[in-house]
């Protein structure tokens, strides 16, 4: 009950946004979401599975690569299609290297993964024919149902029907992720991650389980990623770099570690304050950093932690 | 009477150290077979063999007529046979509620829903009450486990394995580190709702004698990773020899 | 010749590798926590390295003394580990998750303090290496300094293997990274030894970053750019472990040597292709433990 | 008006770019200044407000931040060809006025907006790979047979390899590849390549490393003998020609400067106030983006100029200004510049063989010699590779 | 020797202990007796420094030592061995035996000291190089109890020492507190299961929920109603 209420504000504060927010803070607001989207899925992992993956930001490139090559090389224009075909080739990368990452769930996962991550990284590089190498690929403006919006600057674009479009998508994923963390699979996977023994010995198959949480994980990321591409307009190898695996999970550790709002609370938090930081000083990453030691020492359950950690209080 | 498991010229070794050394035996229907012996006596890597956790190097076990090697303690587990650890394991995150569910869920084959939330399944809910009666939980299903006492929680570590309606149950020393005063309850409510859940045979590992006199039908002494007896308890307690390698002298309650 | 000319160079790199390694590699093992800040460590080792003797040279100091002058500066630099450790203590309690986020946040600090401090020009020191000359044998040379520094890589090897796996005070560390309650119940300092163990691997870090400085140049990438590759060694070696280390850089470094003359086109992958296929055979790597 | 003239810098400040950004970034801030004295920009003054170049998210979000938000007039900068390949696009659909100092690699161009209104795009970034074949090709043809390359495993390094390799067969030079050397991205040791180099026996080597692996990678080449063999040609020497210090950099070896060439004899005034103020201010030898961003500031003061002037009174639109930037020429540091009709800008390269005769403690060159980009670039609407085929260049 | 004087604990804000009292005098052995989650653990995590009381005093051979750190306290000559042993699964049998003779030197020399810890637990001997993690439950509680043996401690606090210990194994170790005392240091040992309360105690403490309700021998403790109710489940 709660979380539809909560729910229900932050979707009517989205909604509201293009026309009480001016159009810049409106084009933030896609990167946020699509963020939001990638992290829907890395929360399943890391926040619900406890499994710490330094390599997510491979899958966010997938879907930024999927969108660009079907849009600018071969002419497909349809955003429909380009998330479907995102969402399968990252979850047929992530169901071939989650064979091998999560026969570990500790650090060992983490470092996996970050090798994984960096090895798609290099492909970027490498094979340039395909991937444009270290420039990347422009990314067309899609239709969407079918709909080309050629008429429209941009811009106009990207804040009014694409800006709709994406809160609905949102609007899809998170009710989605919101009855997969309570359903049984998720009470399954937060029980492996308290206890992998255990729960085996209670017939749960812990490895089939994260496994399933890994190839989601990878295709909310795809969603997240294809989303980002349109808005910035292009897929670049930096996308997959492991510094960018870092920041979705300090994303997410600013919003609230496992925490179903997690993601959408972190990644508006993360990106005013990256865009507040960065308008203002230089040296806004000895800011950021600083932030999240802040953060972890003081607000170890992130913003939302807080958040409710006054409520409780003032009860 | 039916045979549930059978074990045969089980060899387990850790390097060079053998810690089990062709070991035989059988467990029917209906019994409650203790496993004793000394510490290091291989106790808890026979019920480790026996769930499927560790591969014996040599022998095999057969469960309902079929060999476990290789299984897996997930499979096995969802086939009847359930087990509990030396150390209590409860998930400090969940209410016990959720704790006792997930194994219902797991029994019932719903893992893998993924699109149903947890708590519209009538049936495994109504099913985690009645386990949760059956242990005197009923009032702590929405305590978080970390939050339980020692002897609660290991009341919670059993009956969530409960809900896989095992037919064979191993108990690796269920009631170490629970207070005298409580032991016999704890077995007590244990073995009734065992009984209730439909557990046929149960195999605990224990030192306490006090509680095999009472409870058990049937002893196995392990020592040096070798079966030295297999008896009745009453021919057991009266056996001084067994005793004596087994047991030592029987000490007496001091503020009896 | 032009093998022993790539294996000398392949072990040159592994020296240099090792070194900053061997400092992940000494804090992982004893406190469980992935230090990100190792890259950086080791670039401001490097930045630091190239000022100290800069300076060292404008008072007029003798260049022979650049070995002994870039070790002082690296033990100095390294006590910034005191910094970090100070505000890394409060999360020890934590999951590992959390430790590794708060290396992450100093990653992001430290990139804007070595700007600050170094600005964004790269730092080199001319023509150092020459100051020792060449060492020939036979139809082949190499920089004397290079073999001083995979020497130093040696020592360093030795003496650390030395103190974790042979000493008391070894011991103690390691079961303080277990479970620090119990060693401390026991009788041991463990704010002291926490600190102890982080300050020497910041030092191993930043004394291979001033030491590597008259071969390479100190410069903001970096931070960044190492810690990947020191990544490779340390999951190929296996977690937390000294020798893994050591294997691991020799491996890398022999590879990369490998596959310049062999396969160009494959160089930064293969490494990753080597990581890949080591941890399906030897999941912890080829020396390193399961996490108790 | 009498409100200052906003102008929004976007240049790299952190990591491999951060030298280059702060080159761009220091000159675009000095000539801002110089403007400001002499009175502005057509009455205006001019106010920076500068936004950090990064990955490509961000920094068309900052881009986005100065259109919408700080709503200034001109957008200047970028450097890496990721980056302003995704801004183009977008800032010639808001309608900005943008002139980029750099980022133009060719494969990069080619599918960017064949004919953009608003967007101004830097000379080609092969130019000076261009020039470093012509200058190889006129000066040591005869003197190589065994070539070798090293270069960051990045487009612009394939390209401009590639290019060299087809120049040469053009030229009639008939040499051998003896090993290709593809490093990583910030490689800061070098002692594998020096040596698979050294194998390979080559008699010149062509090396586009441009970072600080540039320095590390010829000091290295240098200690282990490999300079006393092999010629060596630096592409990108004008990346880093403040650490290209004499102990490493031999006598002869083929440096390439890219726009601005510090130490040129004869300067333009501007160029030499300039460099005087750079040097004794930074202690730093000022390299080719500080050029670019002087270019991009005074090639929007004169479109501004223009129109004004042709016009009076009412203060210009964009559009008018994109318009009278269309063909311009004037003056800057290296020489005449100007910005084609189809928004690639023309500026002079500089080249040369190294001398160690100067009062600096670097490599300069003996006899710069020096290229119009009119030489060295594709024409409007050319194919980069088809052009170098079939184009007839002055050797 | 060791007073505790008026302890309150708390934990996650929780009350746990209220007002407790206890002494320990040179050569005694005191058992703690109590149920499940009556607050013994608690207690000596309190005496050892892992937990803040939050009012009251715990005075070392008279220097006041509540607020001191574990290792502190550790190197005054107190040993600890925990309710779960928490053997070092890192160190070996030995090593784990010898950890207290590096931290904490004392008069008696270290291998006096690390023979005393085997000879109590002799079978210990037989895998003295086998990896903390490789032991039984009961193997590691012996290694634990001669861990903090091997510390050279002049008081020994034991929790729950016989849990998951065999039968057969309890006279030995008997015979080896015996020892102990005899060499003039006190025991405070924590016990839930009044079967292993052994006959030579000096004095008993009955603690229910968090209080400490009875105080006495082993004989007034048997004829105590209040005593026999927690004993038998129905206090
Ligand atoms: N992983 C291992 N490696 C080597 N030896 C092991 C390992 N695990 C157990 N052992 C040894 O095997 C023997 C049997 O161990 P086990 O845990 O089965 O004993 P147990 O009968 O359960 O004893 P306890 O009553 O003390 O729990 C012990 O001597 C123990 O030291
Ligand atoms: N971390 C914790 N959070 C909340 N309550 C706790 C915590 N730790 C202990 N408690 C509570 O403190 C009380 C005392 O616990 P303690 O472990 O001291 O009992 P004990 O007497 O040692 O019991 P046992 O015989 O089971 O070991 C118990 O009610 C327990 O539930
Ligand atoms: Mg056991
Ligand atoms: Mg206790």
């Amino acid at each position: 009950m709660k979380n539809a209420i909560a729910f229900a504000l932050i979707l009517s504060g989205l909604a509201a946004a293009p026309s009480v927010l001016g159009m810049y803070y409106t084009t933030l607001i896609i990167p946020i979401i699509a963020y939001s989207i990638a992290l829907l899925g890395l929360n399943l992992l890391f926040g619900y599975g406890g499994l710490l993956s330094f390599g997510h930001a491979m899958f966010m490139a997938v879907g930024a690569y999927a969108s660009a090559v079907l849009g600018t090389k071969l002419g497909v224009r349809s955003f429909e299609v380009q998330l479907l075909v995102a969402m399968l080739a990252s979850g047929t990368i992530a169901a071939l290297i989650g064979l091998l990452c999560l026969r570990y769930a500790t650090i060992f996962f983490s470092m996996l993964t970050l090798a994984f991550g960096m090895i798609f990284h290099s492909f970027l590089f490498k094979f340039y024919d395909l991937t444009g190498g270290e420039s990347g690929i422009s990314v067309a403006r899609p239709s969407l149902f079918g709909m080309n919006f050629t008429s429209i600057s941009k811009t106009a674009f990207l804040v009014g029907p694409f800006y709709w479009y994406v809160l609905g998508v949102f609007l899809a994923m998170f009710a989605i992720m919101a009855v997969i963390v309570s359903s049984p699979f998720g009470l399954a996977l937060k029980a492996a991650r308290d206890n992998e023994r255990k729960t085996a010995f209670l017939g749960v198959g812990v490895f089939r389980v994260r496994y399933v949480a890994f190839v989601l994980s990878a295709v909310y990321c795809a969603v997240g990623g294809a989303i980002l591409a349109v808005s910035i307009g292009a897929a670049d190898p930096e996308q997959s770099f492991w510094t960018q695996s870092g920041n979705m999970i300090f994303i997410i550790i600013l919003g609230g570690l496992g925490q179903l709002f997690g993601p959408i609370v972190g990644s508006l938090s993360f990106t005013l304050l990256q865009d507040a930081l960065m308008a203002n000083t230089q040296y806004w990453r000895f800011a950021m950093g600083a932030a999240l030691a802040l953060i972890i020492i003081f607000a170890p359950r992130g913003i939302l932690g807080l958040i409710t950690g006054l409520f409780e209080r003032k009860r | 009477m039916e045979m549930l498991l059978r074990a045969f010229g089980i060899t387990k070794t850790y390097g060079a150290f053998t810690a089990l050394s062709d070991i035989s035996f059988d467990v029917s229907k209906g019994e409650v077979v203790a496993v004793v012996g000394p510490n290091g006596a291989g106790k808890t890597t026979l019920v480790s063999t026996l769930s499927g956790l560790y591969r014996p190097d040599s022998g095999d076990v057969i469960f309902e007529g079929r060999s476990v090697l290789g299984l897996g303690p997930a499979a096995l587990a969802l086939r009847g046979l359930a087990r509990s650890f030396q150390l209590v394991t409860v998930y400090p995150t969940f209410t016990v509620e959720d704790m006792i569910a997930v194994g219902a869920f797991a029994r019932a084959g719903e893992t893998f829903r993924l699109w149903k939330p947890a708590c519209l399944y009538k049936a495994e809910r109504d099913e985690v009450r009645e386990i949760a009666a059956a242990f005197g939980l009923s009032h702590r299903l929405s305590t978080p486990c970390s939050a339980l006492s020692q002897g609660e929680k290991k009341l919670v570590d059993i009956a969530s394995a409960l809900t896989l309606r095992p037919r064979l149950m191993l108990l690796d020393e269920p009631t170490s580190g629970i207070s005298s005063a409580d032991k016999h309850r704890i077995m007590e409510t244990l073995l009734d709702a065992a009984r209730r859940c439909g557990v046929e045979s149960l195999v605990l590992v224990e030192h306490d004698m006090d509680l095999i006199s009472r409870y058990a039908t049937r002893v196995i002494g392990l020592k040096a990773g070798q079966i030295v007896a297999d008896m009745r308890p009453d021919a057991f307690f009266r056996d001084p020899e067994v005793i004596d390698t087994l047991v030592g002298k029987v000490p007496h309650h001091a503020l009896g | 010749m032009a093998t022993v000319d790539l294996l000398f160079a392949a072990l040159f790199n592994a020296a240099v590798l090792f070194l900053v390694t061997a400092g992940l590699q000494l804090i992982f093992g004893v406190q469980r926590i992935v230090n990100l800040t190792a890259g950086s460590l080791y670039a401001f080792g490097a930045y630091f390295g190239a000022s100290v003797f800069e300076w060292f040279s404008a008072q007029g100091g003798p260049a022979v003394l650049l070995l002994p002058v870039l070790i002082v500066a690296g033990l100095l630099a390294g006590q910034v580990g005191f910094l970090v450790e100070r505000v890394l203590r409060t999360v020890y309690g934590r999951e590992e998750a959390f430790q590794l986020l708060m290396t992450f946040a100093f990653v992001l600090m430290f990139q804007d303090v070595l700007r600050y401090v170094w600005g964004a020009q790269p730092r080199l020191l001319a023509d150092l290496p020459s100051v020792y000359g060449m060492i020939a044998i036979g139809a082949f040379t190499f920089p004397a300094y290079n073999a001083a520094v995979i020497a130093c890589a040696l020592l360093v090897a030795g003496l650390l293997w030395w103190l974790i796996d042979r000493t008391p005070l070894g011991h103690i560390i390691r079961a303080t990274a277990e479970n620090r309650q119990m060693a401390e119940a026991l009788g041991a300092n463990t704010r002291r030894i926490n600190m102890l163990v982080f300050m020497l691997g910041s030092m191993l870090g930043t004394v291979g970053g001033a030491l590597v400085i008259p071969t390479t140049a100190a410069s903001l990438e970096m931070p960044i750019a190492l810690i990947v590759e020191t990544f490779a060694v340390v999951v190929i070696g296996g977690l937390g472990s000294i020798r893994g280390a050591f294997l691991g850089a020799l491996i890398v470094g022999l590879l990369r040597a490998l596959s310049l003359s062999y396969f160009p086109e494959m160089e930064v992958m293969s490494i990753y292709l080597v990581v890949v296929f080591v941890l399906v055979l030897r999941p912890y790597g080829l020396f390193g433990k399961a996490a108790a | 008006q009498n409100t200052p003239l906003k102008i929004g810098i976007i240049a790299p400040r952190a990591g491999t770019a951060a030298y280059i950004g702060e080159n761009g970034l220091r000159s675009a801030e000095w000539t801002a200044k110089k403007i400001n004295e002499a009175g502005g920009i057509a009455g205006r003054k001019i106010e920076l407000v500068v936004e950090e170049e990064t990955n490509a998210k961000e920094t068309l979000e900052r881009a986005r931040r100065l259109v919408l938000q700080e709503k200034v007039d001109c957008i200047q900068g970028g450097y890496s060809t990721g980056v302003t390949l995704p801004m183009a696009p977008t800032l010639e659909d808001m309608q900005v006025l943008t002139i980029f100092w750099d980022g133009t690699t060719q494969d990069g161009v080619k599918e960017t907006m064949p004919s953009p209104k608003y967007v101004f795009k830097s000379t080609d970034n092969e130019c000076e790979a261009v020039m470093a074949s012509l200058i190889a090709a006129k000066h040591l043809k005869g003197q190589f047979k065994r070539i070798a390359a090293i270069s960051p495993d990045y487009t612009y390094g394939r390209n401009v390899w590639t290019a060299f390799k087809a120049l040469n067969k053009k030229f009639g030079i008939d040499a051998e590849v003896v090993s290709e050397q593809w490093s990583s991205f910030s490689q800061l040791d070098f002692t594998s390549n020096v040596a698979a180099l050294k194998a390979a026996k080559p008699d010149l080597i062509y090396c586009v490393l441009g970072n600080a692996d540039l320095p590390i990678f010829m000091r290295a080449a240098t200690s282990a003998g490999l300079t006393d063999t092999a010629r060596m040609v630096l592409v990108q020497a004008g990346h880093q020609h403040g650490q290209l210090k004499k102990p490493f950099t031999p006598v002869g070896t083929l440096l390439c400067y890219n726009t601005m060439y510090f130490a040129k004899p004869n300067p333009s005034a501007a160029q030499k106030e300039f460099v005087d103020y750079y040097m004794d201010r930074f202690k730093d030898y000022p390299h080719w983006e500080c050029e670019r961003a002087y270019f991009a500031m005074n090639l929007y003061k004169a479109g501004v100029e223009k129109v004004v002037a042709a016009k009076g009174g009412s203060w210009p639109k964009p559009e008018e200004v994109a318009q009278a930037m269309e063909g311009i020429t004037f003056e800057s540091f290296g020489g005449p510049a100007a910005m084609r009709k189809d928004h690639i800008a023309e500026e002079v390269f500089y080249g040369g063989f190294g001398t160690h005769d100067n009062p600096y403690d670097v490599s300069t060159l003996q006899t710069p010699y020096s290229y119009s980009a009119s030489v060295l670039q594709k024409p409007p609407g050319a194919d980069f590779w088809g052009w170098l085929e079939t184009a007839t260049f002055p050797v | 020797m060791l007073s505790v004087e008026g302890v309150s604990v708390d934990i996650a804000g929780a009350p746990i202990l209220h007002g407790v009292g206890l002494e320990v005098k040179e050569g005694e052995i005191v058992c703690l007796v109590g149920r499940n989650g009556a607050g013994k653990t608690t207690l000596l995590r309190t005496l050892m420094g892992q937990l803040k009381p939050r009012t009251g005093e715990i005075r070392w051979r008279g220097a006041l030592i509540s607020g001191r750190s574990p290792h502190h306290i550790a190197r005054r000559g107190i040993g600890f061995s925990p309710e779960e042993s928490e053997v070092f699964a890192s160190l070996t049998v030995a090593q784990n035996i010898a950890f207290g003779t590096w931290t904490r030197p004392t008069a008696r020399p270290a291998a006096e000291r690390i023979a005393l810890a085997y000879e109590v637990f002799p079978k210990l001997k037989t895998y003295m190089q086998r990896g903390g993690a490789e032991l039984s439950g009961g193997e590691r509680k012996m290694v634990s109890i001669a861990r903090a043996l091997a510390l050279d401690p002049d008081l020994l606090l034991l929790d729950e020492p016989f849990e998951g210990l065999s039968p057969a194994i309890i006279p030995t170790i008997a015979a080896g507190i015996t020892s102990i005392r005899a060499a003039g240091k006190a025991v405070l040992m924590a016990e839930s299961n009044v079967q292993h309360i052994p006959e030579y105690v000096s004095r008993i403490h009955v603690i229910e929920r968090g209080e400490i309700v009875f105080r006495g021998s082993l004989e007034a403790a048997r004829s105590d109603p209040g005593v026999r109710g927690v004993v038998s489940g129905l206090a």
